[in-house]
């Protein structure tokens, strides 16, 4: 197979740029808007931008998952020499370790704040913020 | 009676054993001893728990017959889908696009739900029609060019040809 | 005026966070001796485990996966008190009508092996990409399906919460245990076999299994709190 | 070898996966159970704390792996008081709830599940020595923290709750963006790990992972813009969960903030950050403090004022300001609780839980009342109790700084606190009920638990030697950064050659 | 090697232009169909990004659960954002 | 051999390309719901199929996996166009009919199950 | 000449992703949006194995396989809301 290359970074700042805007979505939805939901929407819009920060900042030009399938391994005898060359090819693995952790935790987060919501509305059967002030904003 | 359902209970259990064990060894792909010893391990006790939902089939799928008509159905269902995507194609790209919807309905012959779920997916699949729902055995198809709704040319036009494979298969 | 006023503010906040990560360049690694390489040799040469990012989640940093499942424990925890709906009544419908027979044929067929697909995830943890969350997540929506696919489809609440106790002890067990046998927590205490056999990575599968039950049950049961979740 | 510090997070975590299998043998034990494991760790705590002052910090490593590749917990002075103080709390505070009102709230498998875990994730924030890791505890935290403000079933508590949670979540994505920016700088995540390597990173990558992390974790201890949401959950949660939030989780946000800016980053000018919003979380707490009329609020809105005091306090920045912040901290800390948990029992039976129907309640609660009273009179910082006593280590902290300023800040506040204090208390003594009421009597465990409490103000006050020699060594080992890194990274030093 | 460039933007604009949909669109049912496209090319960016275990745990939990979870919402209370909106919609 | 199956796998790819692009154009040009989900359902399962089928041949040690893939997708797809074609008219989404003469047989029954639910 | 193949089934793949796109903000009903999502996981999964094929990683073919059977779950999730059956 001739060698096909997906050269990423000729979008250079895209993926910055991109999860930056969708952070600040993410802020004004819950931030400005006056559904409840919407903010919970606002929310995980804004864990997502979060997330795909953390993922480009750990990526590494060229690199490939940092996996050692038997397919990468071919037939390389397991030296130190041998996993440092392939450990050099391959993308920053604590971001992603993290962003796993981080996704899980907020849909747990997402969860109880949905279930929050369903229990404003069965108390003032509305969703819109300004008429659940009972307590001061 | 009492006999009959316990064979039927160790039928479907042997059956989704045998199926989630195919599926594993898909999944893992790669044969090695202790893959095939765990996925023999798992999808029995898997097959335990969940054979109660597992009823599409009985014993009569492993018979030759069975299999030999389930490849012809493959075969059958795949000329089926390409002929359905051209067709697709070509009203799709005909700038005036040459359609006359409706919804028909007939009557299918098959009994097991399975069979009927199979036939309902390949007519979904083949050209010009979608089913929109099932209820009993009426199944009702939109077809996006009518050209009858008499249920009897119905069948005869969209649904003949699975229907005589898979009355083969399933043995009814 | 109060959009306009958090679209400024939004904005300013944008741009310099956006200056200061532009500094950084895209594609690069921008620091010289960090934990990564440690990890990338170590997961795979001591620890035998193929995936390191596996590695990193139950090993390495093992101590943020207990953390993780017990957010996810108390997440379910806590949507049943906020909901403090009485126990439903025996025969509540999660769905109000059935689905339609193809359906319910195709559920029948498609839930063994979704569920299987779930065991492939957690069980291969250390092979291949995914493992216990991941795998959890796929066996509760295989639960989800037969859920929205039948009226009367009923999980056990009882046994959910003894999986769920139960794995729950087994993870903190075993990382007592390795206090015990080892010296800290969580040390790996199994002998580690070869890279990427499925046995192998010693107690890093066994972790995964446990917290792909765990998880499992947990989503389940928050997916069946919230559908009984009817006025 | 009397235990180890990951005991603090495994045992009660283990307690809470049993506790739903308990439920099914026996209900009872459903709460018996968390209070054997907070007494336990309350032992092994101090036990741990006793040797930690003679051998000096233990560092667990999990998992085998040394610093910085693993994660480890740090029991040093500083985190072994907290430690200590936090469990001894938890543990009263269980001892309250144990038959809370029996009449309409009834502490179920849910509530001590939460609270157990609510104490857990505090405790982790406290010993960890990963930032990530802190992050996780933090949800683990405010997870508990907002199931627990709507534990109510009326529908103020669940806003309060949701606006608990969006502030929180919020936060936490403004730590995990700090997280970031510090591991593409660093590509380290262990504090000590990042406090010898901090001079590496960029100027502008250290000041916004600091801002980052103080508005992060300021949600929990409360500072001025970010604590919104205070006064609203504490008067909606249960009694003894606003004495849990104001005795622990603000200390452990409060922690959190102190371990960045002393530990982790020395930025210029964070010390005089501090002393800033510290000055005006100070003033506005206050002023919105005078103007409530509801108990509860009231008391929400002075906790914030006295972590803008303490927040002053750390600001300071000298060994002295510390030990201040240090005496505040527990000072606020056992009273705070008090507080609130005599006060929960005076407003029981109101439907409007405001101060006017405090009216000559000391009449029918004569015990509950003179705790409440006790703990007004400690907070404000009258002599003979140990309110006093911190306040007056803070005013000579100042002045040994020449930091005039926050001397009169620290007396007028004082001052105003008197007043809306001394305006409960008069209710309490002095005015005459209108009609006559049958007010719900504490039962025995709560009122022991108060009791205890009274016993140990009282007791600092008069004996204030008894704990300045173990504030002294805390504050020390908070100010000694070189060693933090190096009890923290030896480890791993020797384990790579 | 053009074609690239245009697929990654084309993803890129996508989930911006997704976040912003689900955040403007009134029908909350749109705006969850919003998430589940966002969640969707964020996966697809997670595997582009050499990261498949992240794009895993997106897709299990993005597409399949964060949207029961928010449907189920939905149904409990009321699917759209303003009171007017019921009628012009319905 | 290995170059033919390439070529092969790669005029596979290029016609699942295309019924991919097929399905898309469907949905925007076709007049109503039930029309895209014919074009829609049929196209990118026929598509899907045939890159994934591609892809495997192109790579052998990967076809078991491809053909997985290929069964879930050709079983799940007309599955859930079904769902979503029945939804769609239980929110009383008519079809579009050319004429006024067009059929529609399943209004009958529909009519007659939401009878008996009133009732 | 496979690399141009490959190209091209990009370029096709971007403009099913840009109709469904279109599809999905303007589709006067709610079936259409769910729909062109439906298309859009399809198209999704074939990229992913396109992806996994040009990055020459086995592995990565799990990713898709899961992908497939979540978004077919996804779309049953809202079409059964339609259905009023949720």
């Amino acid at each position: 197979m001739d060698q096909i290359s997906f050269d990423i970074s000729i979008v250079e700042y895209g993926f910055f740029a991109s999860a930056i805007l969708v952070i600040l979505v993410g802020l004004y939805g819950a931030l400005v808007k006056k559904s409840l939901i919407k903010i919970v929407i606002g929310l995980s819009i804004l864990e997502s931008g979060v997330n795909l920060l953390l993922i480009t900042i750990g990526y590494i030009q060229g690199g490939t998952a940092p996996v050692f399938s038997p397919q990468l391994l071919k037939d390389m005898p397991l030296t130190l020499e041998n996993i440092k060359a392939l450990g050099n090819e391959m993308v920053d693995p604590v971001p992603q370790a993290l962003v796993l952790t981080a996704i899980v935790i907020g849909f747990g987060v997402t969860a109880v704040a949905l279930s929050l919501v369903i229990r404003l509305y069965r108390h003032h059967h509305t969703l819109v913020i300004d008429e659940i002030k009972n307590l001061k904003w | 009676m009492e006999t009959k359902t316990l064979y039927k209970k160790l039928t479907s259990v042997f059956l989704n054993w045998l199926f989630l064990f195919i599926v594993w060894n898909a999944f893992t792909s790669s044969f090695q001893a202790q893959e095939v010893i765990t996925g023999l391990i798992i999808s029995f006790l898997l097959a335990l728990f969940t054979s109660r939902f597992f009823d599409c089939c009985s014993l009569r799928v492993l018979h030759p017959v069975s299999l030999f008509y389930s490849i012809v159905y493959v075969f059958v269902f795949l000329i089926a889908l390409i002929r359905s995507n051209f067709d697709m194609a070509k009203r799709v790209l005909s700038p005036s696009l040459p359609i006359n919807p409706g919804i028909v309905k007939f009557k299918s012959k098959l009994q097991s739900d399975f069979a009927k779920m199979m036939l309902a997916n390949s007519i979904t699949l083949t050209p010009g029609t979608l089913s929109v729902d099932l209820i009993e055995d009426t199944l009702y198809v939109h077809w996006i060019d009518v050209k009858t709704d008499d249920p009897e040319k119905v069948h005869a036009e969209i649904a003949q040809q699975f229907e005589n494979i898979l009355l083969k298969i399933f043995a009814e | 005026m109060k959009k306009i006023l958090v679209l400024l503010l939004l904005a300013v906040f944008g741009i310099y966070l956006a200056d200061v990560l532009f500094s950084l360049e895209f594609g690069k690694q921008f620091f010289t001796d960090g934990v990564k390489d440690f990890y990338l040799t170590k997961g795979p040469l001591d620890l035998k485990v193929s995936n390191t990012i596996t590695a990193i989640i139950v090993n390495f940093r093992g101590f943020d996966t207990l953390g993780e499942v017990t957010v996810l424990f108390l997440a379910t925890t806590a949507m049943g008190g906020i909901l403090y709906k009485k126990r439903h009544k025996v025969g509540a419908r999660s769905v109000l009508f059935p689905s339609s027979q193809i359906v319910m044929a195709g559920s029948k067929i498609l839930f063994p092996a979704i569920i299987l697909l779930g065991i492939y995830v957690f069980v291969h943890g250390h092979l291949t990409p995914g493992g216990g969350f991941q795998g959890g997540t796929i066996i509760a929506t295989g639960f989800l399906l037969m859920l929205l696919a039948y009226q009367d489809y009923t999980v056990s609440h009882k046994v959910l919460t003894i999986v769920e106790s139960l794995a729950g002890i087994t993870f903190v067990v075993i990382g007592l245990m390795g206090l015990i046998k080892g010296s800290t927590f969580l040390e790996n205490f199994m002998p580690v076999g070869t890279l990427n056999n499925l046995f192998s990575g010693g107690l890093i599968p066994i972790i995964y299994i446990v917290v792909g039950f765990k998880v499992g049950a947990e989503l389940t049961g928050l997916i069946y709190t919230a559908l009984h979740e009817k006025d | 070898m009397v235990g180890s510090p990951i005991l603090f997070v495994a045992v009660p975590l283990l307690a809470a996966f049993l506790i739903p299998l308990f439920g099914f043998i026996w209900k009872e034990l459903v709460r018996i159970v968390p209070g054997i494991v907070l007494l336990y760790l309350l032992i092994l705590s101090v036990s741990l704390y006793i040797q930690v002052l003679q051998d000096g910090t233990i560092v667990e490593q999990i998992g085998g792996w040394a610093p910085p590749w693993g994660i480890n917990l740090v029991f040093s002075p500083f985190t072994g008081l907290l430690t200590t103080l936090m469990l001894f709390l938890a543990f009263i505070i269980w001892l309250y709830s144990y038959r809370f009102k029996n009449v309409d709230f009834e502490p179920s498998k849910k509530y001590f599940i939460l609270l157990l875990m609510l104490v857990t994730g505090s405790i982790g924030i406290v010993l960890t020595g990963d930032i990530f890791n802190q992050f996780v505890f933090i949800e683990i935290m405010s997870i508990s923290g907002y199931a627990l403000t709507a534990f109510y079933t009326g529908r103020d508590s669940a806003e309060a709750s949701f606006k608990y949670l969006i502030m929180g979540s919020l936060s936490s994505m403004f730590l995990l963006l700090a997280i970031i920016l510090i591991y593409s700088q660093l590509g380290t995540l262990n504090m000590a790990d990042i406090a010898s390597k901090a001079h590496l990173m960029k100027p502008e990558f250290r000041v916004l992972a600091l801002v980052f992390f103080i508005v992060g974790m300021g949600i929990e201890a409360e500072i001025f813009p970010l604590n919104g949401w205070a006064p609203d959950a504490y008067s909606q949660a249960p009694g003894p969960i606003g004495a849990a939030f104001s005795g622990i989780v603000v200390k452990a946000g409060i922690y959190s903030i102190i371990r960045v800016t002393f530990t982790l980053f020395d930025v210029e000018g964070t010390m005089q950050f501090l002393v800033l919003m510290g000055m005006i979380t100070l003033v506005v707490a206050e002023m919105a403090a005078i103007k409530q009329d509801k108990i509860k609020r009231m008391l929400a809105y002075s906790s914030i004022g006295q972590m803008g005091l303490v927040l002053v306090a750390f600001g300071i920045g000298t060994e002295e300001g510390v030990f201040a912040a240090l005496f505040l901290m527990v000072n606020h800390a056992l009273v705070k609780p008090l507080l609130f948990l005599s006060a929960s029992y005076l407003v029981f039976n109101s439907t409007e839980k405001s101060i006017r129907e405090l009216n000559g309640l000391g009449k029918y609660l004569p015990l509950t009342s003179f705790l409440f009273a006790l703990g007004a009179i400690a907070i404000v910082g009258m002599p003979p109790l140990s309110g006093f006593w911190a306040k007056w280590s803070m005013l000579t902290a100042a002045a040994n700084s020449n930091m005039i300023l926050i001397i009169g800040l620290v007396l007028l506040v004082s001052v105003v606190e008197i007043v809306y204090y001394f305006r409960v208390v008069n209710r309490i003594y002095f005015f005459k009920k209108e009609e006559d009421v049958e007010p719900k009597k504490p039962t025995i465990n709560a009122m022991v638990s108060m009791i205890v409490l009274g016993i140990l103000i009282v007791t600092i006050g008069f004996y204030p030697d008894l704990i300045t020699s173990y504030l002294h060594e805390a504050s020390e080992s908070l100010l000694d950064k070189g060693k933090y890194i190096q009890d923290v990274l030896s480890a791993g030093q020797s384990i790579i050659q | 090697m053009i074609i690239y460039l245009i697929f990654l933007f084309v993803l890129l604009a996508l989930m911006v232009g997704a976040a912003i949909y689900s955040i403007m669109q009134k029908d909350l049912l749109y705006a969850v169909i919003g998430t589940g496209v966002i969640s969707l090319v964020l996966s697809i960016l997670f595997f582009i990004l050499q990261a498949p275990d992240v794009a895993l745990t997106e897709a299990a939990i993005g597409v399949a659960l964060t949207t029961i979870i928010f449907i189920i919402t939905i149904r409990n209370t009321v699917r759209y954002e303003d009171e007017h909106d019921r009628k012009e919609n319905k | 051999m290995k170059e033919v199956l390439e070529i092969i796998g790669a005029l596979f790819v290029l016609l699942g390309g295309i019924f991919l692009f097929l399905g898309g154009l469907g949905i925007v040009r076709m007049p109503d719901a039930y029309n895209r989900i014919q074009a829609g359902t049929k196209a990118t399962t026929l598509g899907g199929m045939s890159l994934i089928l591609g892809v495997g041949l192109m790579e052998t040690s990967w076809l078991i996996k491809a053909v997985v893939i290929i069964i879930f997708i050709a079983f799940s797809n007309p599955i859930s166009s079904h769902a979503l074609a029945r939804a769609n008219y239980k929110r009383k989404n008519f079809p579009y009919l050319k004429n006024t003469k067009g059929v529609d047989a399943y209004k009958d029954a529909y009519l007659n199950e939401n009878k008996e639910e009133q009732s | 000449m496979i690399q141009i193949i490959i190209y091209v089934t990009f370029g096709f793949m971007v403009l099913g992703i840009i109709f469904s796109a279109w599809r999905i903000m303007k589709g006067p009903t709610a079936a259409d949006r769910i729909l062109a999502l439906d298309t859009l996981t399809t198209i999704s999964v074939s990229g992913m194995v396109l992806l996994a094929y040009v990055f020459n990683r086995f592995i990565y073919l799990d990713v898709a396989l899961i992908y497939g059977v979540l978004g077919f779950i996804g779309v049953l999730v809202i079409a059964r809301y339609l259905e009023g059956a949720l």
